[in-house]
């Protein structure tokens, strides 16, 4: 029960790279759907999800950050045509270095939400901060130096 | 009040229904086969559960006549499944002490030579904790 | 030393209710290079917008982050007003403080830690910024449409009215549509083709606009104003230009025996056919797959009867490729076979059938030639029961989740025009809402109700089956709170309508977005209703979402008066954030290209000086065309060297804000 | 081929017919029947509420031991089907009953719903194939208009029952034409008979009962053809309208393959 309510506390410092064209739209339209998450969650907006470089990421956790998550458009569905399809690859090269590192995998996620999928979107960090949350804290990757 | 919304909260967990994603079309009704038999048809029991109106139904009869042939958890538009409600109001009937529907030392007489054991297991779930 | 302002938009109370506002701008004039930061009722208002400008002379600002809505809503505004006050606009940062923060929080501590952390994130970000000057791109003044029913041919019409030349590219033998199948519309109850075929007929004959028909688009590239389109012009197997469109061929086809689309399978047409009899172009398209000449080599009467020699055997699809400067997708729409909702008994019994079915049945050009006669015997109905909202309005798998929004006015449409012909029939409505929103619709429906009698019963139906040659349909009567049985001739199901099958793959081909039931989205649900969100796209019509004929027709106009505004300017400025590459970084493996969807990059061998006796060296490097660069980025992360970056959303911008994120 | 086959109480006393002929045409067929060892009752109708554990555990156990045998677990009864089916659903999809009903279990490797259930029609159709039965029948059937009575339970909820269109099922009339005779279809083949209410409620049995009967008749049926024993006995005791005869499929099957 301590342990659980502890975690509860945990507040998570996570950041979702959006693309332009479909999930920041994603996320706008749970906004004016007043569909809530956590606070938590700070978006970065890219114009498409291959823009994210997986040093972004790798930043990110240098820097404190406890998830990141990566959301474009579905597959096909690319405002330019291909860019989800390298973001893929190039994530599922990342995690399988986060996990040969050693660092939980689970702490980052690429997701597809659609303009028209706000719902999906909140349902996604809803998700994903509870994960993130049962992880607690991102000590491995954390840069010492980097803390204030 | 609140006994009658613990009441409907408790019907809602068990059944796993949400009455409010129905929107009133009477599908359910239209292809219920025991309709003539039940004093309240089954959007009735959409509607009453969601506005805590349970005692009729509990009271009813419709309870023990509803044939669990899931015809209108089927063709429901809206996947709200009155069956399970049907169920769960059934339920906290029997579920209660001393309101078994069904009792053992009753079913000798009911007993037909013809049928089969499925039968009385079956009405024994329907009926009886 | 960048000079910085801030300025925090409160949108009434849709952010300063949840969002401290004040605290916020507090906490940002404390940001390194931060001189001032301000709070204000609305900043997108024209005193907001002068507030800002006015800021930027007195301060002399080189960056601008306003913390409002999403920038997908007023980054356009806030950077003209940054450029009216000669800052260059690329110089402004938002903060999505209004959708991403004050609109899905209510904890006020949270919320305003939250805004504080989005303002910090864009005030590192503009710091990175550059000055940025958009590069110009010329218009093709031509438009294409794509999809030839009403909405097509409106659209195709205005435009061309305007002097723009229009293509219009059309799947099926002729134009026209879904509303050509119709027989009367409401709720004036005009002949539908009275009213269309001579729309059609300008179509074709207009000299600003080609037909495509019997055509597909087979490739898209390119951008606004500047798409290379490539259209398949299937075999129609006719010269087009030698036919008359005499017919001769149609009536003498021995292969009568294909279900004919344009009555929807209700009676039979040959091999060689013309759909119907208004078809614009009036010239037949032989059907391969029933044709005997091309299953077995012999036959060839059409070619023998046809004497201006138009029957061509031999004829292939052929292939061209056009600019274009706009895009108007009018796909339209289909009913769906409601084959999944067998306790209907769409398929097992003939005389159930879809409205659309029941549409063909009255019409006058129809397989009964106008006379009501049901399909299993011929008889004329005298008992007829509608059911509204097949597979719409619902959440399981077999149904749509939205409204189809035509089916009430059409289903009293059928019960007033069947009344009307054949008054001794009696007609019984199941319906679960009544929706008649429209200009005299509620009274169209309520003159059904009480001039023609149709009994309106509030239910729906749960079981249609045949017992004594009659179609018994078991529904609820809810206000009666009974179960019914009523005795039916014929049964006609208000089927769920949805988007054209070839949407799909349209919407990949043009990156235009869809919604989960594959309609074409709006740039803005509210404010440019008829632009897809992918520039230089239109939507007309019901691919964008169900809508009647006024209301397609409508937006079929809006949708040419964007295509016209487009069209009219000669040059476009482009999108600035474009890639660039670092020729002293690059070392031309190219990479980059082998990434790049849009072909921008090429490689030009250039000389660099180097230190030692050679002096100068030649190296191959990487050169963006910025007019054809879009901007995705991909090229940025497969660089090897770090020589490529995006303008806009450099690799040290995004690193800022994670760092100020993290902090 | 070798199934884990659960019988259930009705097969052992009032059904044996059904049971039996299960087997002879399974081994005629090729299909080994392992009967599941110690079976306990399904309790014949699914419980729905989402607290019912403990009415869920029988069937739990019988699909342990199918996943322990390391094979299929095949049924006949409709209703045991039914109930096995959907409680099998449950412990793959739904957490709340599969943590509850492990708790109770104690299993050294909890049940997750690994099991797949097929009713005997199922193993007719996807394992054998009608074509293939159609080449094993030896005394084809035919000339017979036989009617296939679905009820509910085979069919509905189709969403967790998979085996066929709940609205316009084709399965039965599919093993009719293999045995060689013709299938009747009408319209009340997957309405209820009536269940278990008769013990309750006869009249209402009767009049439901009499309806799929007229309905079989109407449309020329000779014979009818079910899965469930509580159907058989509805349709024979209850349909008192009607004289047609109700035969359990497995029967047909068996004197189709020449093994009755």
């Amino acid at each position: 029960m301590q342990v659980n309510e502890s975690s509860k506390e945990f507040k998570p410092c996570i950041v979702a790279f959006c693309c332009n064209w479909c999930s920041y739209a994603g996320a706008d339209l749970a906004g004016s759907n007043r569909l809530s998450y956590p606070a938590d969650v700070k978006i970065i907006r890219v114009p498409c999800s291959c823009r994210v470089n997986p040093l972004f990421i790798l930043r990110a956790f240098q820097r404190g950050a406890d998830g990141v998550i990566l959301c474009g458009c579905h597959p096909g569905d690319c405002h330019y045509t291909t860019g989800n399809y390298y973001a893929r690859r190039r994530m599922t090269m990342l995690f399988s270095m986060l996990d040969y590192l050693g660092i939980e995998k689970e702490r980052t996620r690429v997701e597809w939400v659609s303009a028209a999928e706000g719902a999906k979107f909140a349902a996604t960090m809803n998700d994903f901060i509870s994960t993130v949350q049962s992880l607690g804290e991102n000590r491995k990757l954390r840069d010492l130096r980097c803390k204030e | 009040m609140s006994s009658v919304n613990n009441e409907r909260e408790e019907i809602l967990r068990m059944s796993g229904v949400d009455p409010t994603k129905c929107m009133k079309c009477g599908k359910c009704s239209g292809t219920c086969p025991a309709f003539d038999a039940m004093e309240y048809h089954p959007h009735q029991f959409v509607s009453m559960v969601n506005k805590g109106n349970i005692e009729p139904l509990k009271q009813s009869n419709a309870i023990w006549q509803c044939l669990s042939c899931f015809a209108c958890m089927e063709r429901c538009p809206r996947d709200v499944k009155p069956a399970k409600l049907i169920e769960a109001v059934r339920l906290t009937v029997i579920r209660e002490q001393g309101m078994n529907h069904l009792e053992s030392e009753n079913v000798p007489c009911m007993l037909d030579p013809e049928l089969p054991q499925q039968a009385i297991v079956s009405a024994f779930r329907k009926y009886s904790k | 030393m960048h000079k910085i302002g801030v300025f925090v938009c409160w949108c009434g109370s849709n952010i300063a209710a949840t969002v401290d506002v004040k605290a916020v701008a507090e906490a940002a004039s404390k940001e390194p290079c931060v001189v001032y930061a301000t709070d204000y009722q609305y900043m997108c208002s024209e005193s907001g917008q002068n507030l800002i400008i006015d800021a930027i002379k007195e301060h002399n600002l080189t960056g601008v982050v306003i913390c409002s809505c999403s920038p997908r809503m007023h980054e356009t505004t806030f950077r003209k007003a940054a450029q009216k006050a000669g800052l260059n606009p690329y110089m402004v940062e938002i903060a999505n403080i209004r959708e991403q923060c004050s609109w899905i929080h209510k904890d006020m501590a949270e919320a305003t830690a939250k805004a504080i952390v989005l303002a910090r994130a864009a005030i590192a970000k503009v710091q990175l910024n550059k000055p940025l000057i958009a590069g110009e791109s010329e218009v093709t003044k031509r438009c294409l449409v794509i999809g030839g029913g009403i909405a097509g041919i409106q659209t195709a019409l205005d435009v061309a009215e305007a002097g723009f030349p229009v293509d219009i590219v059309e799947k099926k033998p002729t134009i026209g549509g879904k509303m050509a199948q119709l027989d009367k519309t409401f709720p004036t109850l005009d002949c539908a083709a009275c009213i269309l075929t001579p729309r059609m007929v300008e179509a074709g004959a207009h000299e600003n606009i080609t037909l495509h028909t019997y055509s597909e688009v087979e490739e898209v590239s390119g951008f606004v104003g500047n798409f290379t389109v490539k259209i398949r012009k299937k075999a129609r197997k006719v010269k087009m230009d030698l036919c008359t469109g005499c017919g001769l061929c149609t009536e003498k086809c021995p292969m009568k025996k294909q279900p004919n689309e344009f009555n929807m399978g209700l009676d039979k047409r040959g091999a060689i056919y013309i759909p119907f009899a208004q078809a614009v172009p009036k010239v037949p398209v032989i059907d391969v797959e029933a044709c005997l000449k091309f299953k077995t080599g012999k036959c060839g009467i059409c070619s023998k009867v046809c004497t201006a020699g138009a029957i061509d055997y031999e004829q292939q699809d052929e292939i061209i490729e056009q600019k274009y400067g706009a895009i108007v997708l009018a796909t339209g729409f289909d009913q769906i076979k409601p084959t999944k909702f067998g306790e209907l008994g769409y398929s097992q019994y003939p005389d159930v059938v879809t409205s659309l079915e029941y549409e063909r049945l009255m019409n006058a050009a129809g397989p009964t030639k106008g006379h009501l006669l049901r399909p299993s015997d011929g008889k004329p109905p005298k008992e007829i029961v509608f059911v509204q909202c097949v597979g719409s309005r619902g959440q399981s798998c077999r149904d749509k989740s939205y409204c189809s929004k035509v089916c009430c006015m059409y289903t009293a449409k059928h019960a007033i025009l069947t009344k009307d012909h054949y008054p001794d029939t009696n007609i019984h409505v199941f319906y679960i809402d009544e929706r008649t929103p429209g200009k005299n619709f509620d009274e169209f429906y309520r003159r059904a109700v009480e001039q023609y009698g149709v009994d309106y019963i509030k239910g729906q139906v749960g079981k249609v089956y045949e017992e004594n040659g009659k179609l018994m349909v078991q529904g609820s009567d809810l206000l009666a709170n009974e179960q019914i049985t009523l005795a039916a001739d014929m049964v006609v199901l208000a089927a769920a309508i949805e988007p054209d099958k070839t949407a799909r793959s349209l919407g990949t081909m043009l990156t235009a977005s869809m919604d989960t039931n594959d309609f074409f989205t709006e740039a803005h649900a509210k404010l440019r209703p008829v632009e897809s969100p992918t520039a230089g796209v239109f939507l007309s019509g019901m691919c964008q979402g169900p809508k009647d004929i006024p209301e397609t027709v409508s937006q079929a106009g809006a949708a040419a008066v964007k295509v016209i505004g487009l069209l009219t300017k000669d040059k476009l400025l482009g999108n600035p954030c474009v890639a660039h590459s670092d020729e002293m970084l690059c070392n031309g493996c190219s990479q980059c290209a082998r990434v790049c969807p849009y072909g921008a990059i090429t490689y030009v061998d250039k000389e660099f000086r180097v230190p030692g006796p050679k002096r100068v060296e030649t190296r191959r490097v990487a050169v963006v065309n910025e007019a054809v660069c879009q901007g995705c980025g991909a090229c940025t992360v497969t660089c090897p060297s770090t020589a490529m970056d995006l303008k806009g959303f450099s690799n040290r911008q995004i690193m800022s804000e994670v760092d100020a994120i993290c902090k | 081929m070798v199934y884990s086959y659960y019988p259930g109480c009705t097969l052992k006393t009032k059904a044996k017919d059904l049971d039996m002929y299960a087997r002879k045409s399974a081994e005629a067929l090729g299909i080994t029947l392992e009967e599941i060892p110690e079976w306990q009752c399904c309790g014949g109708v699914y419980p729905q509420a989402q607290d019912e554990i403990a009415t869920k555990l029988s069937s739990v156990r019988t699909l342990n031991s199918a996943k322990e045998a390391g094979n299929d677990l095949v049924t006949v009864c409709s209703a045991c089907h039914h109930v096995l089916k959907r409680v099998n659903d449950d412990m793959a999809n739904n957490e709340y009953i599969r943590t509850r009903a492990n708790n109770y279990m104690e299993l050294e490797e909890p049940y997750a719903g690994e099991t797949k259930v097929l009713h005997y029609l199922e193993l007719l159709r996807d394992v054998v194939g009608f074509d293939e039965l159609k080449k094993k029948v030896v005394n084809p059937l035919k000339g017979k208009k036989i009617a296939a009575y679905y009820g509910c339970l085979l069919l509905r909820p189709s969403g967790v029952m998979g085996l066929d269109d709940p609205e316009d099922p084709s399965i039965m009339e599919d093993f009719i034409k293999a045995l060689g005779a013709t299938p009747v279809v009408y319209p009340f083949r997957n309405e209820c008979c009536g269940g278990y209410v008769t013990l309750q409620d006869q009249s209402l049995a009767q009049k439901k009962s009499n309806k799929v009967l007229g309905s079989a008749e109407a449309q020329g049926a000779e014979m009818v053809i079910t899965a469930c024993p509580l159907c058989m006995y509805n349709l024979k005791n209850n349909g008192t309208e009607h004289d047609l005869p109700v035969v359990y499929f497995t029967e047909i099957l068996a004197e189709a393959l020449g093994v009755k």
